[in-house]
Formats: C-alpha cells, structure tokens, sequence
C-alpha cells in the first residue's frame, strides 16, 4: 500500500449552554444550585470590576487596561476549576481569573495604576503576575509544570493566552515540551477573535486552534468560551487528568472581545459594528441567567442584590487602592536584586 | 514647508520611498489597517495595498527574519516590531543572521533592511513597553544604529537608512512621537548615517545626547557655555566630532536613558579615555537610567534622567 | 450537536521504490533513463564526497563536518526537482542539494575547511550559505517567498531542515506566516530520527512531522526519505503547486541518519548499533541501484565507470580547494559593512 | 586532592551542588545520555536520573523559560546553552523574565536559576559557536554574569551561582575546557559573586581580564611589574578592587575576547574614567577581539587578542 494514510484525527468542539439558556443535560457537568450561582455572581462581579476600570481609566485614574468584556465565562468558568494550590499563568486579561481566585481586587486596580506592588501575589495563591510579552509565559508553565513532576505534587498548572499568542515560538516551543515531558498542564486560549487589529484569519490558517495541539502528541478541544458549563466542565476534566499524570490538554474557549483591545487601542479603526453586534448576542452572562431563571435560581431582586454586591465590593476596592501610598522611588533600586549592589546603593542617594 | 510631529515625519518618508522605490515595503504588527498602534504607518496601507504594507501574525522573530529573507530577494523591507521590549524574541534573527550575511556570504548576499521601533519610557505604558537597550545593537558589527531626536532628523535619517546597503535599527522616542514640532520639509533629503550634529557650539563643555535626552541636554545647558552634540547614529558613531569636542571643552557629560551599566554612554567614555585622555580637564560624566528593572508608570519619572540632573553634572565638571 | 466533530484531517505516507528495487507503477513519477542514470549517478557522487569528507577531517585536512551519510535520495530526490532560478535555503547537511544543484565541489571542502568564500554561491545560483542555528533559515526562506510572490515571479523557494528543527520557535512562526500568507515555499523536513544524541520521540510526542503542518492550514505529507522517486515525485508536485500560487507544503523525508551527528560527535554513547543495522537494509542507494538492474540500466562497468568520475571530481576538487591561498587576515574586516567603518580601518593596521 | 581541568571542575561543581540539594536538576539539549556535547555533565544522568538531568528538544527559549517556571516553583535549575552563539532566541526569557521577575512580583517570586554556556573562540568549530558576547546580560539588571578563568575558580563560582538567589549567565571559555589543570578540591568551597581577584600584584600596570584572556593577560605581563586582575563576576562588577588597583599603578589595559565597541571593556573604562580619573598617568587601553564579524576557523587566530597585542598595549601605556 503505497500511499496510505497513516494517521487521522478529529477536532472536538463542546456547547452545553446555548444563548437562550438551555442547556444539553447529558454533557451538563454536577454543579449545586450554589455553585452556579456563585458562578454567575463572580461573572457580575468581574463585569462590575470591568467597567469601573475603563471608567477610572477614562478619568485619568487607572493607566491603559484590558477590557475582559465578552470573555467573562472563559476566565470564570476555568478558574471556578481551580484549586487554590494550583499554579495559574496569565497573559494580561485575564482579570476574571484573579476575581474567581480571590485575588484582591483594589490589588488589581493598583497595578493597572502603575504600581508593582498589585501583583505581589498573596502568599496563598500562585497566581504569576501579569505578564505582558505575548506568549512568553507558556515557558514557564512548563518549567512549573516540571517541578509539580519532579515533586510529585498533587496540583495542575494553567496558562492562559490568546489566539494571538498561539503565533509566538514559545507557545511552540512551550506546547512541544507539554508534549514530550507528559506535563500536568492546562493550556486554555482565549480565542477572542482579534489581536489588537488582526483578526483570527489573517493570524493564522489554521481551521480551529485546537488542532494545534496534534501536533505536539496531545488533546486539543474547541469549547463555546461563552458557555460557563462548558468551559468548566471542561477544564475541570482536563485539571483532574493533569493530576492523574495523564498529560496536556490545550483548550480553545471560542470567545469574542468585545471592547477595544486596551483603552489605548480603537477598535472601529478596524472591525466592522455588525460583527461586533452579532457578538452580543452570544453574551456569556446573558444566557447563563436566561438558565438560572428558568431553574428559579433568578429574579430581579437577586440581580439587584448580587450587583449592588458587586459595586460595593468595587467602591471599596478603589476607595482602598486610592488610599495607598505612592510607592517610594527607593522602591527603584530593592527588587533588582536580593541585595542592592554597591552601584545601586550610591544610585539610591538621589532620593 | 509643513510643520511636523515625529509620527508625522517618519510617516512622510515612508511615503515617499515607497512613491519612489517599488521594492520598499512595510511589515509589522498592526501597521496596515490599524495604520500601527502610534498611527506611524496610517493612510500607507490605503495608498499602497496590502500586499506592500503586511500586517502580520504576532511573531517578532519572523518579522525579523521574513524581513532578511525579503532583503536577500532584492525588496527593502521596513519592519517595524510594536515596541522595543517586543525586539528580543527578534535578537537572534538579528544578531545571527542580519549581522551577518554580507560577511557570511563574502558579499553574495546582503541584507538592506530597517528594523523600526519605539523605545524609550515617559508615556505610562504597561510593563516592557519603555526600553531603551539601543547598545545590545552596537555590539553586533554588522548592524546600524540610529536614534533620531526630532521631527526633521527623523524623516533625512529613516530616508538614508532605509537607503542604506546594510541593516539598520531605527529607534523612535515614543514620548517624542507627539511632543514637538518642526519644519520638515516636503520631498527627499537624507542626514548622513554615521555623522553626529553638533547642535550647539559652546567651549566649557561638551554634552553628547540622542533621542529622547537631546532636549532634556539642551535645557540643563542653558545658561553655560556648552556643546551640544546629538549623536544620531550609533553604530558606528561619528568618533571624529566627538573626540574634536573633546579636544575643545576638555569636560564630557554623556546622558542616556538606559541604565548606566554598559549603556552606549560607557563606549562614548572609553573611546575618550583611550583616545584622548590628556584633552580631558575632568571627569567623564554619565547621567543615565539608573541600574534597575524599568519601572511601570508610577516611578518611571523618577527613573529617566531629567535636565536637572544634567544640569548637575555640568556643575560637577566645571569645578575642574 | 452539543458535542460535535468539526474538522477531520489525515497523515499521508508516500513510497515508491522498496528495499529490493521495486517500484509501485501507479505511483512513479515521469522520469527518463538518462534522468534516471543522472540521478544514481549524483547519489554515488555525493556519497563519494561525503566518505571523502570524512577521511580528510580525520586526516586534520578539513574542520567539524556534517555527513549526509543514508540522507542521500532526500537531498539528491528534491533537489533534482528545482531550477536553477528557484531559491534554496539549507541547514547544514545538505552538501547532496548543493552537488545536485552543480555547486562547485572544491568550495563545498573550502567552506568545511573554514573559510567563507567557500559560501561566495555562484551568481547563476541561489544557494543560502549554511545556515548553523537549527531553524532559523525558515524565516528567511518565507521572506524570499513573500519576495517572490510579491514580484510574482514564477519561482519557488525551498527550505531543509531536520526533526530537531521542528523544535524551534522560528519553526512555527515561519510555517505560520506561510499559511496565512500562502506562500510558494517547500519545507523539506529530513527527518533522520535524531538531534544529536535526542531521538525522535523526545523531540515530538507527534506521531509523524507531517501533521504538524495542518496546525498552520496547509498539506503536510510523510514520504519515504529512502526512496529517491517518492522524493522526487512529492517535491516536484509540491513546487509546481508553489509556482502555481497555491501555496506552501511540508514535506517529511523519513530517513536516517547513518553517521554521527558531525565528525566532532561519538554516536554510540547514545544509539544502538542494531537500530543503525536495521536501517542499512533500506539503503537510498542500493535500492536505486536494484531497480536500474531490473530495468537493464545498471551493470558492474557502469558502476565502475561513475564511481571513477565521481572519485576523479573529488581528487580534483581537493587538489584546487587546496591550492587556494589561505584568507587574508585583512579580510576580516572586509565584509561586515559595505563599506569599513574608520575604526576598523584603523583597526585593519594591525596586518 | 586531585588535578582537574575546567570540564572536570565544573562537573564536580555540579555533582556536589547535586548530592546536596535535591532541587537542584539539569536541562538542556544532549545534557543526559550525550553528558554534553563537551562531556561537561558526563555521568550524572548515570547517577541522578532522568527526572534531574533532562535532555530537551531543541528550543532554547524554553529551555530558559522552563529553567524560570522551575525556579519559580521553588527547584534550582541549571540549563546548558550548547553554545553561547545559540543563547540569542533565549534571551527573550532571560531579559524579558528572568532579570525582572523579583522586581516585577516585589520578592514575592525569584529566580534562583543558572544558565551555562560555552563561550569564545579559538577550537576551530562552526559559524556561532565562539561567541564571546558578555556584555550584552550585563547590560541587563537582574542578572548576574559570571566567567571563570580557571578549574579552581570554576568550581567555586558555579557552586556560588548555583546558590545564588537571582538569575546567574555563567559562561565557560569552550577554549580552556581541557587546556588548563589546576588543583581542584573534593567537596564545597565557594568564591563569592561580585568580587574580583587580584591574581598578582604589581605598581606600574594594571591588566584586567576574565575568562579566556586571564592566560594570555600573564603571559604579557612577564617581565613587567604588573598587577593582574580576573575581574570573575562581570555583573554586578567589584568597582572597590578595579579602582584601587587605579589608584595604585595609574596604567589600565582591560583585555577581552569580545569585539571592542560596547564590550564589557567599555564599561570598565568608563567607570575609570569616571571615579577614578585623577589617578590616570595613561589612556585606558582596550585590547579586544576586532569590530567585525566572527570569522570561520581559518580566521580566527587573527581576531583572538594575543598576549603579543596585550603586551605592544603594555608598552604603550609605559611611555607615559
Ligand atoms: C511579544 C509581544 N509582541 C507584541 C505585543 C503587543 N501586543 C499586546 S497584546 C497584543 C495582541 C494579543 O492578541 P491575543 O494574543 O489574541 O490576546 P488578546 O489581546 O486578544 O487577549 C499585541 C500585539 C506584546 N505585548 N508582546
Ligand atoms: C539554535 C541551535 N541550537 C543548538 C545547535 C547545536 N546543534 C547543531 S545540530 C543540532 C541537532 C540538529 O538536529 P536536526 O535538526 O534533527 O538536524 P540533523 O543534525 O539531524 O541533520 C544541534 C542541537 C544549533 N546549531 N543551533
Ligand atoms: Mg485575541
Ligand atoms: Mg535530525
């Protein structure tokens, strides 16, 4: 057989909710009545934080920010997930994750103002700093990956990256080591659609993106990333295989960005309002409360309650990050190294 | 004669090398429909179609590298990678290849491209976003260094590098792109690579800047007698106009925006020191970054030399 | 569908010519007896360079060297599918594609020996000197290929590389933007099963290399690397598509390499005698050589004759490499810039 | 206690740093079954297993970024970079990451990591493989830059890298891997980081080397009254040793294997020039590696500085 076919592999794609609220009970992961709720009230609470954030930043308050809108059950559904002991990667929007983690928020706010001091991590969380140059945290996922290995600890590591960020030799290089060293790994890329002005077609040709994981030996799955059971359900599975020390899954959660790129960007330069329009509809929150209504999980009071939570939680966080000190311009010269060198310390005489 | 932002100028010359030359082409992140994330590139993908102005997918060391390939193809590509902290998944295209492909190939093959980017701190960007590690650049020999530090310079200068047989980095002050104005004229003209400006003439000392600090030397001199240069080009720099300056102040002062430790302040020095040591009445002074990771928005003007602090070393050397 | 398959792809595997000189006649690419002499006479010329090479480096009469031993119908097979005019990016062990393409064979040693001129490509070709960082040719061959669709010129631009090479950051962002870019370009991947001392499956957990060109939306293709018509056939369908704007694909040559890594390296720290046994059995050339037999193309005297000329071209190529006279050391500073910068003038005092 | 040359020194270095501390892995490409391409890991694959010494693809970007995953995660990585020359696609992780990760996370997460790598020229190998680019990491705050001139000195440096808290660059001159013996104790010691040794003293020149140029360095200084320096920890430099060694003989030639613009000599010179100035009785000579492109082997005895080049410097600062 002279030219045969020698392999074959098919693309998954998973949808549980659908935008009307309905939802597939076959694949419907077990979750309590207040688990989905919590769920949908950390979906408010992160568009709550979202739309301070633009706004403050729009008052001159906040530096440029990364608008999380439209994303939310992509970083809520993956991060509802986790464990606390788990190690999480993010890129730069990935604020959704921070919030379900329980990250601080006026610590968030603090470091969109500019100041280190907002990603110094609690000490019982692992949740790397943001991470600006695209793709570049995927190596070191896959060093922490290794040590969770080495120590046999029971724990799964996640990265998060964009369609963007699949471009970029590490997420190759990083992907490829996944692979080879059968590592407790969550690879969880948030296709939005666009990287700043390029949209997916002209970023790579390549049908799905999930695809891209069989090329390193692994599970790639496309989920709807505005589905919050099928991005949990999801995660959740691959989470537990990671720490049965079954290996990678790469999870492409089908999503869209719904604002601009950051507050610095304008995104009516390059991308039409029909496709943007086509996009609410989808709206991840939307549907999940179409669901929860119909389950009698919902009612306006509820929602009236969960979002004045939620801006409470919101102005408290900002009165806080607003409170704080500027940081010291010694600051400058004390985290270069564990200790200052002789050159730095002469430096340091200028303030 | 129109007057200029920088965004402006280098948008200019690009225009008119591409009106003039055919093989000159655009690559980079965003710099088509989005006209780039500073608007440097805009109105040049309606002008010239996609196929001369590329946006490409998000992978610095290809844009380099694709750019190499086009340059040995016989095009002139200008790449231009978002900002300078994004240039160093670039550095091995740059380094292993660019660099040296003319010597490789004994002249076989060369590669004439620029590599454009924005560098430099002052516009509260996010992380990454306010390098200034043009002297990574001078020490490969086989690149160019360029660092323009207005409006006028910018446009002559990108005109010449874009022109130039061998590849050039093009190093843009973001916090210059919009801060000042020129008179720029329409048209061709080209500045020299590899020659200084001497901005100002003066005999007390001797204050060597470019990019982004020639307007913070030009303030801390007032009121002395002091030289100006701007050096332009860094790689290979215009030794001859520096070492004449020497010669006449006897007392250098070198500002830049990296941090000190072997920022290009440190080869301006030790070619003096080497060159023309006994010309010198006093100290060589460095007033750069200081030997820290650069700092987000909250402390970065606390990091980037300021003409006070120029102004300061001049006092220093005039004790001598 | 909540739970759906949305793409389906497929690994090809192509094989012509056996072991035992048998050629699949539905498969066989259009080729002449004198096109077909020409090639086994090129295999035994490279070959003959090769052990040649070898000899002098251990003789101290050439520098670190890089054997194409067993590689042979991958290198001598695609490349007698080029033109003159197409555009060829290397690594470093492609001395069967420069010989095939009528490099001169003296500066092929002159390069081993150390020297750059031996890298001076003639103008009627365009050969890109070695290239020694593994995958870093791969950029510049998509950049001429942007070049050549650009000027829309009727060539194609193909660019070699091995299973380690797949590895590498510029790897991926290279097959990307010819995806997205649909770009006349032919990866060849010659995937002769090590790195160094890494094999195959701790490079990639992908099952083949081919597959990994569906993840940039193009045709990847396993072909026998052993079995010069397979070679042949694949790469030349694969430029005329190129040349035909129909964009890029990704060919892997699955061969061995019989030799160690270069003449610098031990193999048997690392391999098993009987894995380089099994693979002498599926020789590129001895096969070629079985089938001519069957056909009447191939006696003793003919061997006898070509082994002649191709030891003939070797002495000669060595007696002129040797003859040259050793670079200038003025020559050092001649080629970084076009023009020398004053530093090095003075700099060039020194000699 | 037995005579080792550099391979075997830094093998031991890191077989004790092993036996001692089970964080402690290895990783990077042919490092495991191969023991190196230099044999410099030889044997500890044999001895600690797969999970420790890890042979990798070949992709060194994440071989630097895995090694910062893994020291984030509380191991003490150290990665083999086959070659200096191919350290360039990783310096991405090593500026972008490594040198900021303290800074950008306020302590909360470090990067106790070390990334070894062959350097120099001079064993007639292929195009990159004798890079001697230094002064490029120590450009970058946050890392630490260490070059070994000696087994002794290796060993006791590697140790000391190896605990350090923050990112190290060690590079090993691929030169003296096997040419130099020297007494190398069994079992820890360590030579402090940042500190350089005054390997001999002397009143009339300083010689200030590192690396692959201490040997040549003190075979120019024979017959001269000099005092030799292996400065050891490029970043952070010991200033306190080079400046009074200044004030002591007022001649300074700085020696090193890197092209000469923007070499770590620059930075030493002008830190001379700077602090030290009055003391000066000559120019600062560099004696370097030419600003040109690396050359094949056929060239390479050419661009190496000689003892004959350090020494013509030596004279020529005596003439003042
Ligand atoms: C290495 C690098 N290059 C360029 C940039 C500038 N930049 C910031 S975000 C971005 C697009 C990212 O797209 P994607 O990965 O899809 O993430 P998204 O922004 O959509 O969340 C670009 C080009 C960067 N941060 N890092
Ligand atoms: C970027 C880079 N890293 C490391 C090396 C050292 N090195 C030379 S060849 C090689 C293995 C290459 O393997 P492969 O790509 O399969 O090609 P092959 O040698 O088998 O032809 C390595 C690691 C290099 N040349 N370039
Ligand atoms: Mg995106
Ligand atoms: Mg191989």
């Amino acid at each position: 057989m002279p030219e045969k076919i020698i392999e074959s592999y098919n693309v998954k794609r998973i949808e549980i909710l659908d935008e009307k609220g309905n939802a597939d009970e076959s694949l419907m992961p077990s979750l309590s009545n207040e688990q989905i709720k919590k769920m949908y009230e950390l979906l408010v609470h992160s568009r709550t934080f979202d739309q301070r954030a633009l706004n403050l930043q729009r008052e001159g308050r906040l530096g440029t920010y990364a608008s999380i809108l439209g994303q939310e059950a992509s970083q809520i559904g993956s991060a509802f997930a986790l464990e606390k002991s788990d190690w999480i990667f993010p890129s730069f929007r990935e604020m959704g994750v921070y919030i379900t983690m329980g990250y601080p928020l006026y610590m968030l706010f603090q470091y969109w103002s500019g100041d280190e001091r907002g990603v110094k991590c609690p000490d019982d969380l692992n949740i790397f700093p943001v991470c600006v140059p695209v793709g570049t945290q995927i190596p070191h996922a896959i060093g922490a990956a290794m040590g969770v290995k080495y120590k046999k600890d029971k724990k799964a590591v996640v990265c998060y990256f964009g369609d963007g960020g699949t471009s970029e030799g590490d997420f190759h290089e990083g992907m490829n080591f996944a692979g080879v060293f059968k590592l407790p790994v969550v690879f969880i890329c948030q296709n939005n659609h666009w990287a700043i002005s390029v949209p997916l077609k002209k970023q790579t040709a390549s049908k799905t993106l999930a695809q891209k994981a069989f090329a390193y030996g692994f599970e790639g799955i496309q989920i709807d990333g505005n589905d919050v059971f099928a991005v949990y359900k999801t995660v959740k599975e691959a989470l537990e295989k990671a720490k049965k020390d079954n290996g990678p899954t790469f999870i492409e959660c089908f999503t869209y960005r719904m604002s601009d790129h950051t507050t610095a960007d304008d995104a009516i330069r390059y991308r039409s309002k029909e496709e943007v329009e086509a996009w609410k509809a989808k709206d991840p929150i939307q549907r999940l409360k179409l669901f929860m209504e119909k389950k009698g999980l919902w009612n306006a009071n509820y929602q009236k309650d969960i979002e004045d939570k939620a801006k409470a939680a919101v102005d408290e966080a900002v009165r806080n990050e607003e409170a704080i000190e500027h940081p010291e311009p010694k600051d400058l010269f004390k985290f270069t190294y564990e200790k200052m060198t002789s050159r730095q310390i002469r430096q340091m005489k200028d303030f | 004669m129109p007057t200029l932002n920088m965004v402006q100028a280098i948008n200019l010359a690009l225009k008119e090398e591409m009106q003039r030359d055919k093989n000159v082409v655009l690559l980079g992140e965003d710099v088509g429909k989005d006209g780039g994330v500073f608007r440097v590139t805009e109105g040049l993908l309606e002008q010239f179609g996609s196929e001369r102005v590329m946006d490409t997918p998000l992978a610095e060391s290809v844009i380099a590298g694709a750019a190499i390939g086009m340059a040995l193809y016989g095009l002139k590509p200008v790449a231009e990678i978002q900002f300078m902290g994004f240039i160093y998944p670039a550095i091995d295209q740059i380094f292993s290849h660019a660099s040296r492909i003319r010597s490789r190939s004994r002249g076989r093959f060369t590669c004439p491209l620029v590599v454009r980017a924005p560098y430099g701190a002052g516009i509260k960007a996010p992380e990454l976003h306010s390098e200034s590690t043009e002297a990574l650049f001078c020490h490969m020999p086989g690149i160019k260094v360029v660092v323009p530090s207005s409006p006028y310079s910018a446009k002559g200068l990108l005109i010449s590098s874009i022109r130039d047989p061998d590849p050039v980095i093009f190093l843009e002050s973001s916090r210059l792109y919009r801060s000042i104005k020129e008179d720029v004229p329409e048209g061709e003209y080209t500045i020299p690579l590899g020659k200084a400006r001497v901005v100002q003439e003066g005999t007390d000392v001797t204050v060597i800047a470019w990019g982004s600090m020639l307007q913070r030397a030009l303030k801390a001199v007032e009121g002395v007698n002091a030289e100006v240069i701007d050096l332009m080009t860094l790689s290979p720099f215009d030794e001859e106009t520096i070492l004449k300056s020497v010669k006449k102040t006897g007392r250098i002062i070198i500002a830049h925006e990296a941090v000190k430790t072997c920022g290009f302040g440190a080869e301006l020095s030790a070619t003096i020191a080497e060159d023309a040591m006994l010309h010198l009445k006093a100290p060589i002074m460095r007033v750069t970054g200081y030997d820290v990771v650069l700092p987000l928005p909250k402390l970065e003007d606390f990091y980037i030399p300021t003409a006070a602090r120029i102004k300061k070393a001049i006092e220093e050397v005039m004790k001598y």
